[in-house]
């Protein structure tokens, strides 16, 4: 069953040097209980996806398309429902935690907040003592309820983090870039109690990181993102072993794996730069970087198109079945 | 951008400085409210300047005033006259020149050992750094219209020591604002690369910490400017000033000890303290906006 | 996957019993109260220390013999200027004076003023309530407008209320206090009559309680209205751009995430953010709350500490001054100092270090 | 020339920091280390172990506390001077691109400024030029009036680059030159560095904390704990067939890692002010937590392993369970 | 004031405007004008100034004798005097009083100049007083105002030199006592309902304290206060007495004053042995000089402008307000013409230089003077700029230099100034001011720390002539000798006296009434030797507007309406908004 769904959303923001089209498009359903991962690199519009979900992009935001949560449109909803979707029907985990977290409240309290915004029978004692049970589950000992964020670390800030978005039980979890900043060995750390959870609740889980390799071993199906728009859907450990589409395939190359003689002395890469949203090339456009363009490309837009089995692709020449890497 | 390798780096660095100045420009033309405050600004500016053209200075002489003694508004004395008989209007646009001078002059004064004592504070640090920063903390919560009015009564009345106590007072808020914008520099990484480049404390701070630094200096000068003009007519008007001098402040001194509040003459009070008013609103309006222009997040400490 | 989640906590696996860390625990962090407590005290001290010795020394450089000011325009006899000196203690060596002056202090014998011929002490303790009532007020409404209409208006930056207050504010920051005060009395005073002109109390009312307290708050109008006016434009900027730096934090789109609502968003989580970095500032303005006024404590003849030391810089009253100036700038000096002890309570960064 | 004359040397390099309440922080401690021109040096460890500490030290911006850095075989002098004149041959590469520009100053600007810094005032547009083309932004002087902001991440981190090597240096220095590049241009930068050493034989030290990147371009990889190098040999060796528990470990999370399961440590790394007795490592080691450890337990409680040899060839190992005889035969390779 | 509380409606009060500081109600050692006039109204002298021109008339004593060597002075004591506790005045009192200036040390100092003098004090009997004084000094005697004190509240004080030897409410026998003090508020005096000549007719005098003259104005004119006038440092000026005057309860008075301006020449200033010290330019030393500059100052148009004509040219250090002491230029009278002065300088030798500047006979030292006034006096700065312009047509160049009083004060007593301002308000007794500029009063030190001579003059006819008007016991011929004097200082013009400044001041005659000026025509705020006009001051209709005054509940009620309309409107916002905003 679709818990998530867009349709072709698009996310303009208006600026002073113009109309910035961040999200260009964009249809992507997730099933409950399912895991999807969303990779691209800084800039493509993955946060701006995420916030959608929720409407917390900011008033110089146009957004149109739909959002339907559970069936029901988000961006339709008046402001009192939207209210009472938010963090009971999904729930983020923001990029940087620090920063995310009220550095003057204890995170007990903060954590307890939205259980008593959204179930107002519940007495502060009760949600405090959730709190301190959610503390608990995400590996923190109970008394780090008194504790404000400052004197945690980064992974337990994390955690904290995690916790509070389990508060009021949503049907679905949005990870953006929640490990991004961590330690290899925290960030170990953090993925496995993320996907422990995601598990053991049945909750859906939408992650997004630049690192193709952490969302192959974390989800189920990955979608990478370019210039907002998703060019390649699939398996997450296909996409990442065997792209079909150039742009997936680079991302991937950016992940050296250990032990792979041919990564070494080899740094993989694309060459120039990330795309600038407010000029856009014509066609394709990932074509100025890409090695193994046709003349096609620079003309039409490629269209998501299927080019195996559960997997789409938004590149003419993987769609001709050619491979995609130079 | 066009390949110009035949032309030196030091005309295109000048070239490139020009741009990034009419950069700015821009940025300042979009503040709506900086350039009203500019056009006051020009307009004061440009009156006071042509004073003298505009208004010969016998109208300030006691001797040859003709005027009758606070007499209301009339078509010779479009803002009527004061108690010698002087043309209220001639004192109100004299009064700007010493008004703009000294609160400029002060500001100069004070942004300049702020900057200096706030850069070499911050940068050398050390022993100097937490002497200068306690003697400057030590200044900042002294009182300022308390410690100006001491000051005052100990150096006697000049406009040299109005100047010099308006610094004196001044100063601290500048050092701490350079110091601050010093400390976020230096912990800048390209503090760190020129270091490891080599340089030298002279390089870092001429080269990377004064630019940085500056165009915070230029808007808190701006924001100084009218607490300076403002401190200077406080002072004058509790009769601290010079009484040989024409400012605003000492015109309205003039006028409360001439009982133009009893005499309701209201044409003596509010020219030059709408003068005070809108010459201190001019330079807060283009302090704010230069504020917004170099750096948006600054807020504005100038209580 | 096995192992079960790690302890995040503690790093050692001979960790110690949980009581025995958090009394650890406590006891770094009263240390570190401790040594925090004792830098800005110590900080506190030397400045007030300074402002001691600077203001011995810089008082007595005012020119003039002080006799000349005390016998202003009469005559006197080479024996009366003498006896004179001695009164006042003024024959003694500097160093003595300077010892009595110190010890004085330290002790609240803060010397006799040359003007009125009382101890300065009693002189503050009957001035500091009149200054205090209209400072205070004055002071805690503009902190409060400021405050309350920054908050709105930084919340809602580049909106028809934002542009207005801060026109408004702007303007009458701009106003000198003194011209303000002037002309708020030949308005309100002068030409309506709807205020007493100055000072504090008619000495026609009665002396009943309703009837002085009416009296009183009648006199406290028009100044405080003065100060008010030019003072709370500072606070708005200061709360508005505070406001504005919080405003795009993350923090606040977690709130607005977690379904809170837009007001509560700002009163739980931004406006308690936005307040932490003013408030040095709201003590400052509390410190000087006893010499914010003078400016207009002189317009309308307010018979407080603003009076007390402008007379006494006119006179000149060196005992009135030194002892003025000290209580000024140790006030601003204490009141900074409990700012930054509070901080360690409200501010739980502070204690990272 | 033989390589002990060109090396970047670190012998016993100690640097503590005072903390407030008379604690010391001994943020690298003990520490041999040796980039030999022309090849490039790995350094990872967890956020801070102390690899920053390290990097400034070599560089003479921190000073040791004990221990030495030599280059050439000269030790270093920290007279204003010797520092100057060492800092031409010895660069640094920050982390944050962005950050290490000055947003006032032009591309060209800040590549001279090391020119400007030691006086080399001939043809300076032209040494400007070649550093950048050299730094792969060409044509050079499109960029020359470009301002940091104008420019993408990759194209700043090569600003940077061009910026170190118009002085000419044997040795660079590069912390985290990638952390905070796009996945998609970090290639580029390391193909760079990689391209610099082939071609002009350009030493480089580069700190990170990804492997992968260690496995892309170094020669050898130097790992560090707690201000320690607990393990250090070539790449190949080191990142395959780890020894250490704690490099076990860091590899074992890596995803399609050669170790079989993924080793997840317990908590964090403890503060450089409280750095256990003993082999530092103990308290999170999964060896002892799983009593593979037990017959050398005794040892890892009470002998601090000694410091790392800096041998150029030899994969070296701190830590005492390699070193007993039992170990061998428990640890895969 | 608990006690005046129980009846509060039917008291009249005289309410007087001031902003002068107490320095103590110890009448001995009072200094400032406002304590002279509580001690005035508290306390009372064996003999009065009189209302008409300041003669001595009968006080507590109601007739006098003066020995034929003029060192004895028996007084009689008025008889059915009290003091305000009920206690009868007796001789005693008067003897105590006296006795307290020669034998208690501190007052002896504080009055030395007439303590000195004193031999003995007796009360020969209940209504005898017998003073003894070494040398004759009618005039002293006369107008010295000693203000008999009990002895039976006195002497239980420990030291009566004391500050804190005057508990209030004091105890005095004059027509009103100081009950209450608030600093910076109000002195409150009672009537003395038992005063021998007859209860004054307000039942209290409340001195309010007003900062600022303008407000101590709106004051008078919205019927806060009674009296504008003396009590207001810095006084009433044209521009305020101008608003006053065209209001209808108010009458304004510009009469005479006590007050010269003057601008003190430095001519050489040196000690009693002969040693000159200062810096003074050598150019004033020359007494042509001094005349010309005196001849090229037009004091009418100083009048005129700086005072708006409320004042009048000076001659000499005694005002025009005391007619028999004041001598009126006569034949010496200098004119002012720029044409003689120049010819002065001219013939003296003082050939003008190629810039137009007069140098020192014989080339030399310019003739440019250092010329100091009070930075706190605006009135100043305005007659420096006439004068500058009037010198400037001799030929002499001027450096104005605005300084601090006190400043002003040291340079001119170590002599380094060139020309300064000086003013002075006068006594009814011309020795003291007259006194100043003799020989005996030159400082012994050239340090500047003895300023009892004004400026250095030193004449042996002058001092001849001081001593002779000292004892002179006929007034007819001592004014003689007094008006030679101030003659002799015309001529030699140490001093060149600018202008004597009017009184201005102004009362609610819709509420005061029946005051008597002092002298006849004159002012009644200020006076000397008794309060005059407060005592014979009645209470007109007084319509008393009882209870809180309607402004207040104005401004009461619009600060509710205010308050509660903002509470509407944000309680209005509130609802409205709460559910749609984001
Ligand atoms: N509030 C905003 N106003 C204008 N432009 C914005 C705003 N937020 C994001 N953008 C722009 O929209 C684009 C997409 O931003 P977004 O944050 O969604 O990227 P991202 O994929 O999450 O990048 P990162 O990996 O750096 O987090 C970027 O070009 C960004 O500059
Ligand atoms: N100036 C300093 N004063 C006190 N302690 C310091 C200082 N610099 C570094 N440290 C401490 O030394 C240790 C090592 O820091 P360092 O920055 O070298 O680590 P790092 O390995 O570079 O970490 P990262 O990967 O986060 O950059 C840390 O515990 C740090 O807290
Ligand atoms: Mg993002
Ligand atoms: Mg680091």
């Amino acid at each position: 069953m679709t818990l998530l769904e867009f349709k072709d959303l698009r996310v303009t923001y208006r600026g002073s040097r113009g109309r910035l089209p961040a999200v260009r498009g964009v249809d992507l359903a997730v099933d409950a209980g399912e895991t999807l991962g969303i990779a691209g690199e800084s800039g493509c519009g993955k946060s701006t996806l995420a916030m959608a979900v929720l409407r917390l992009l900011p008033k110089s935001a146009e957004v149109s398309g739909q959002i339907l949560l559970d069936g029901e449109d988000l961006l339709a909803m008046g402001w009192g429902r939207l209210r009472a979707v938010r963090w009971t029907g999904a729930s983020i985990v923001f990029q940087g935690a620090m920063h995310s977290l009220n550095a003057v409240q204890r995170i007990g309290r903060q954590i307890a907040e939205p259980i008593l915004v959204h179930e107002p029978k519940t007495t502060p004692a009760q949600a405090a003592k959730r709190a301190e049970a959610l503390l608990e589950r995400v590996g923190l000992p109970p008394s780090r309820a008194r504790s404000f964020p400052h004197e945690l670390s980064g992974g337990q800030r994390q955690r904290v983090m995690i916790a509070m978005a389990l508060a009021c039980d949503p049907d679905l979890l949005i990870a953006d870039e929640a490990t991004t900043a961590l330690d290899v060995m925290v960030q170990a750390q953090v993925l496995r109690l993320i996907s422990d959870l995601v598990r053991e609740r049945g909750v859906g889980l939408v992650m997004i990181s630049h690192d193709l390799s952490v969302l192959s071993a974390v989800c189920d199906r990955a979608a990478v993102m370019y210039a907002g728009r998703i060019v390649e859907q699939g398996p997450a450990h296909e996409v990442f072993a065997q792209a079909r589409h150039p742009y997936s395939a680079a991302l991937g190359a950016a992940f050296p794996v250990i032990g792979d003689p041919a990564a070494r002395m080899h740094p993989g890469g694309l060459a120039g730069d990330p795309p600038d949203p407010l000029r856009l090339p014509e066609g394709c456009s990932f074509r100025p970087r890409c090695a193994v363009a046709v003349e096609r490309c620079g003309a039409e837009s490629p269209e998501l198109l299927e080019v195996g089995a559960a997997r789409v692709s938004a590149c003419f020449v993987a769609q001709e079945g050619m491979p995609v890497v130079g | 951008m066009t390949s110009t390798t035949t032309v030196s780096p030091r005309a295109l660095t000048w070239a490139r400085r020009r741009q990034s100045f009419q950069r700015s420009w821009a940025a300042y033309r979009g503040q709506r409210t900086g350039m009203w405050g500019l056009v006051l600004l020009g307009a004061i500016v440009v009156i006071a300047l042509a004073a003298p053209v505009l208004i010969d200075e016998s109208a300030l002489s006691v001797t040859r005033a003709t005027g009758e003694r606070m007499a209301p508004p009339s078509a010779g004395y479009p803002l009527g006259t004061d108690e010698t008989g002087r043309s209220i209007l001639a004192l109100t646009v004299w009064g700007s020149r010493l008004s703009l001078l000294i609160g400029l002059t002060a500001t100069v004064v004070a942004i300049v050992i702020g900057t200096a004592v706030g850069v070499t504070s911050g940068h050398i640090g050390g022993w100097y750094g937490w002497v200068a920063l306690r003697l400057s903390d030590w200044f900042m919560v002294l009182p300022s219209l308390v410690v100006a009015i001491a000051l005052l009564a100990v150096l006697g009345r000049s406009m040299a020591t109005t100047i010099t106590v308006i610094a004196l007072v001044s100063w601290p808020g500048t050092t701490r604002l350079v110091r601050a914008q010093t400390l976020t520099v230096q912990s800048r990484p390209y503090l760190e690369r020129a270091k490891a480049l080599g340089a030298g404390h002279w390089h870092q701070m001429t080269k990377h910490i004064l630019p940085n630094v500056l165009p915070l200096v230029l808007a808190s000068a701006t924001l100084l400017v009218p607490s300076a003009i403002l401190m200077e007519s406080s002072l004058a008007w509790l009769g601290l000033g010079d009484p040989g001098v024409v400012s605003w402040g000492s015109i309205l001194n003039r006028a409360s000890e001439n009982g133009a509040v009893s005499a309701h003459a209201w044409w003596y009070l509010l020219p030059p303290g709408i003068a005070i008013l809108v010459v201190v609103l001019a330079f807060m309006m283009c302090g704010r906006a230069l504020e917004a222009v170099f750096n948006p997040r600054l807020r504005g400490e100038s209580s | 996957m096995t192992d079960p989640l790690p302890p995040a906590d503690g790093a050692s696996t001979e960790a110690p019993s949980a009581g025995r860390a958090a009394r650890a625990v406590e006891r770094r962090s009263s240390t570190g109260f401790g040594r925090y407590l004792l830098k800005h005290v110590s900080g506190a001290a030397v400045s007030l220390l300074l402002v001691l010795f600077s203001s011995f020394f810089i008082f007595r450089l005012i020119a003039g013999d002080p006799i000349d000011q005390l016998t202003k325009e009469r005559p006197v006899s080479p024996e009366q200027r003498a006896a004179m000196r001695a009164e006042l203690g003024l024959d003694r060596p500097l160093w003595q004076q300077f010892w009595d002056y110190i010890t004085g202090t330290l002790t609240m014998d803060l010397g006799e003023s040359f003007q009125y011929r009382r101890p300065i002490f009693d002189l503050i303790v009957e001035r500091l309530p009149a200054t205090l009532l209209l400072s205070g007020t004055g002071m805690v409404l503009a902190v409060l407008l400021g405050f309350w209409i920054g908050t709105r208006s930084g919340w809602k930056q580049g909106s028809r209320f934002d542009k207005g207050q801060v026109a408004t504010g702007l303007v009458l920051y701009s106003a000198p206090t003194f011209w303000l005060g002037m002309i708020v009395i030949l308005v309100f005073a002068r030409y309506l009559g709807l205020f007493p002109v100055n000072g504090m109390r008619s000495p026609s009312t009665p002396p009943d309680f309703w009837s002085q307290a009416v009296d009183i708050g009648h006199h406290l109008v028009l100044p405080v209205l003065t100060y008010t006016a030019v003072v709370y434009a500072g606070y708005l900027m200061i709360m508005r751009s505070s406001i504005l730096d919080e405003i795009g934090s993350d923090y606040l789109t977690t709130a607005r995430a977690k379904g809170l609502r837009d007001d509560e968003v700002r009163q739980k989580h931004a406006v308690p953010n936005a307040l932490l970095p003013t408030v040095t500032l709201v003590f400052l303005a509390l410190g000087s709350v006893v010499n914010g006024s003078i400016v207009t404590e002189t317009v309308f003849s307010w018979p407080g500490l603003g009076t007390l030391f402008v007379n006494a810089i006119f006179y000149p009253d060196r005992p009135v001054l030194q002892a003025l100036f000290v209580l000024f700038s140790s006030s601003t000096i204490v009141a900074v100092l409990c700012a930054e002890i509070l901080y360690w309570f409200i501010d739980p960064r502070i204690r990272r270090s | 020339m033989s390589v002990e004359e060109r090396a970047l040397t670190a012998r016993g390099l100690r640097v503590e920091f005072g903390l407030p309440g008379g604690r010391v922080a001994r943020a690298v401690d003990g520490v041999d280390l040796d980039v030999a021109p022309g090849e490039i040096v790995a350094l990872a460890g967890e956020s801070g172990c102390g690899k920053t500490t390290l990097a400034r030290t070599l560089l003479g911006l921190e000073r040791a506390t004990g221990g030495t850095v030599a280059f050439d075989g000269v030790p270093l002098r920290y007279s204003s001077r010797a520092l100057k004149a060492y800092r031409r041959r010895v660069q640094l590469v920050l982390q944050d691109p962005t950050g290490a520009l000055n947003p006032r100053h032009t591309v060209y600007d800040a590549v001279a400024e090391g020119l400007r810094i030691h006086g080399i005032g001939d043809d300076e547009p032209g040494r400007v030029a070649a550093a950048l083309s050299r730094a792969g932004l060409r044509p050079p002087e499109q960029f020359f009036l470009a301002y940091p902001h104008e420019l993408s991440g990759g194209q700043r981190q090569r600003v940077v680059i061009a910026g170190a090597l118009v002085l000419e240096p044997s040795l660079l220095i590069a912390d985290e030159p990638v952390a905070s590049l796009d996945a998609s241009v970090r290639g580029e930068i390391l193909a760079l560095l990689l391209r610099l050493k082939e071609e002009q034989g350009l030493g480089s030290l580069i700190i990170t904390h990804d492997l992968g990147l260690a496995w892309s371009i170094a020669d050898r990889i130097a790992i560090m704990y707690l201000g320690r190098i607990v393990e250090q040999g070539p790449v190949e060796q080191v990142l395959t067939a780890p020894r250490h528990p704690y490099t076990r470990a860091l590899v074992s999370v890596l995803p399609d890692s050669p170790v079989a399961e993924p080793i997840v440590l317990a908590g964090e790394l403890p503060d450089a002010s409280k750095i256990p007795g003993g082999c530092r490592f103990r308290p999170r080691c999964q060896e002892v937590a799983s009593g593979n450890a037990a017959p050398v337990l005794h040892q890892c409680t009470g002998e601090d392993p000694e410091v790392l040899g800096a041998e150029a060839k030899p994969h070296l190992v701190a830590c005492h369970l390699d070193r007993s005889s039992h170990a061998d035969a428990r640890i895969e390779v | 004031a608990p006690g005046a509380a129980a009846q509060e409606e039917d008291v009249d009060t005289l309410r007087i405007a001031t902003n002068q500081e107490v320095d103590t109600f110890n009448p001995f050692k009072r200094r400032f004008v406002i304590t002279y006039e509580t001690s005035m109204m508290t306390y009372e002298t064996l003999v009065r100034m009189s209302a008409d021109n300041y003669e001595p008339t009968p006080g507590l004593a109601t007739e006098w004798e003066e020995s034929a060597d003029g060192l004895t002075w028996t007084f009689t004591i008025r008889e059915g005097a009290t003091w305000s506790d009920g206690e009868p005045l007796t001789a005693d009192d008067v003897a105590y009083t006296y006795g307290l200036l020669i034998e208690n040390q501190a007052i002896h100092d504080w009055n030395i100049d007439f303590a000195a003098n004193l031999v003995s004090a007796e009360a020969t009997d209940e209504t005898t007083f017998v003073l003894t004084l070494a040398e004759p000094a009618p005039a002293e005697v006369l107008s010295r105002e000693v203000y008999i004190v009990p002895e039976h509240i006195w002497s239980q004080y420990p030291d009566p030199s004391a500050d804190d030897a005057n508990q209030l409410p004091l105890v005095g026998s004059g027509p009103f006592q100081v009950v209450e003090y608030r600093t910076d508020e109000f002195i409150r005096l009672e009537a003395n309902e038992d005063y021998w000549e007859g209860a004054p007719g307000f039942d209290e005098v409340v001195y309010q304290y007003y900062l600022e003259t303008d407000a101590a104005v709106a004051a008078l004119e919205a019927e806060e206060v009674d009296i504008v006038g003396n009590g207001m440092q810095g006084a009433l000026n044209p521009a305020q007495i101008g608003a006053l005057a065209s209001q209808e309860h108010i009458t304004t008075n510009d009469v005479q004053g006590r007050r010269y301006v003057s601008l003190t020449i430095n001519h050489g200033t040196v000690t009693q042995d002969g040693t000159e010290f200062g810096d003074g330019h050598p150019a004033l030393k020359d007494p042509i000089v001094r005349q010309a500059l005196h001849t090229a100052i037009d004091k009418q148009a100083l009048v005129d402008t700086v005072l708006d004509g409320s004042g009048k040219p000076a001659t000499s250090l005694i005002p025009a307000i005391f007619e028999q002491w004041h001598w009126d230029g006569g034949d010496a009278l200098v004119q002012f013409d720029l044409d003689e002065a120049n010819r002065l300088l001219d013939e003296a030798g003082y050939a003008r230089g190629a810039d137009g500047i007069r140098t020192m006979p014989g080339g030399g030292e310019p003739l440019n003077f250092r010329f100091y006034h009070h930075a706190d006096n605006t009135a100043y700065a305005t007659i420096v700029e006439f004068v500058t312009e009037w010198w400037a047509e001799l030929g002499i160049a001027v450096e104005a230099q605005a300084i601090e009083q006190g400043t002003l004060n040291d340079l001119a007593y170590l002599g380094e100034f060139d020309i300064a301002f000086s003013g002075w308000g006068v006594g009814p007794n011309p020795t003291e001011q007259l006194g100043m500029h003799t020989c005996a009063v030159l400082p012994t030190l050239t340090d500047g720390s003895e300023r009892s001579s004004e400026n250095s003059y030193c004449n042996a006819e002058f001092d001849q002539l001081h001593e002779q008007q000292k004892v002179e016991s006929d007034p007819a011929a001592r004014a003689e000798l007094v008006k030679r004097q101030q003659e002799l200082l015309y001529t030699d013009t140490p001093v060149i006296w600018l202008y004597y400044q009017n009184v201005m001041e102004a009362f609610n005659h819709e509420r005061v009434t029946g005051m008597s000026p002092q002298p006849s025509g004159g002012m009644y705020t200020g006076q000397q030797g008794f309060t005059w006009s407060y005592y014979t001051a009645q209470p007109a209709d007084a319509d008393e507007e009882g209870g809180v005054p309607m402004g207040v509940w104005i401004a009461v009620a619009a600060a509710a309406v205010l308050a509660a309309a903002a509470a509407v409107f944000f309680v209005m916002r509130r609802k409205q908004t709460a559910d749609e905003r984001e």
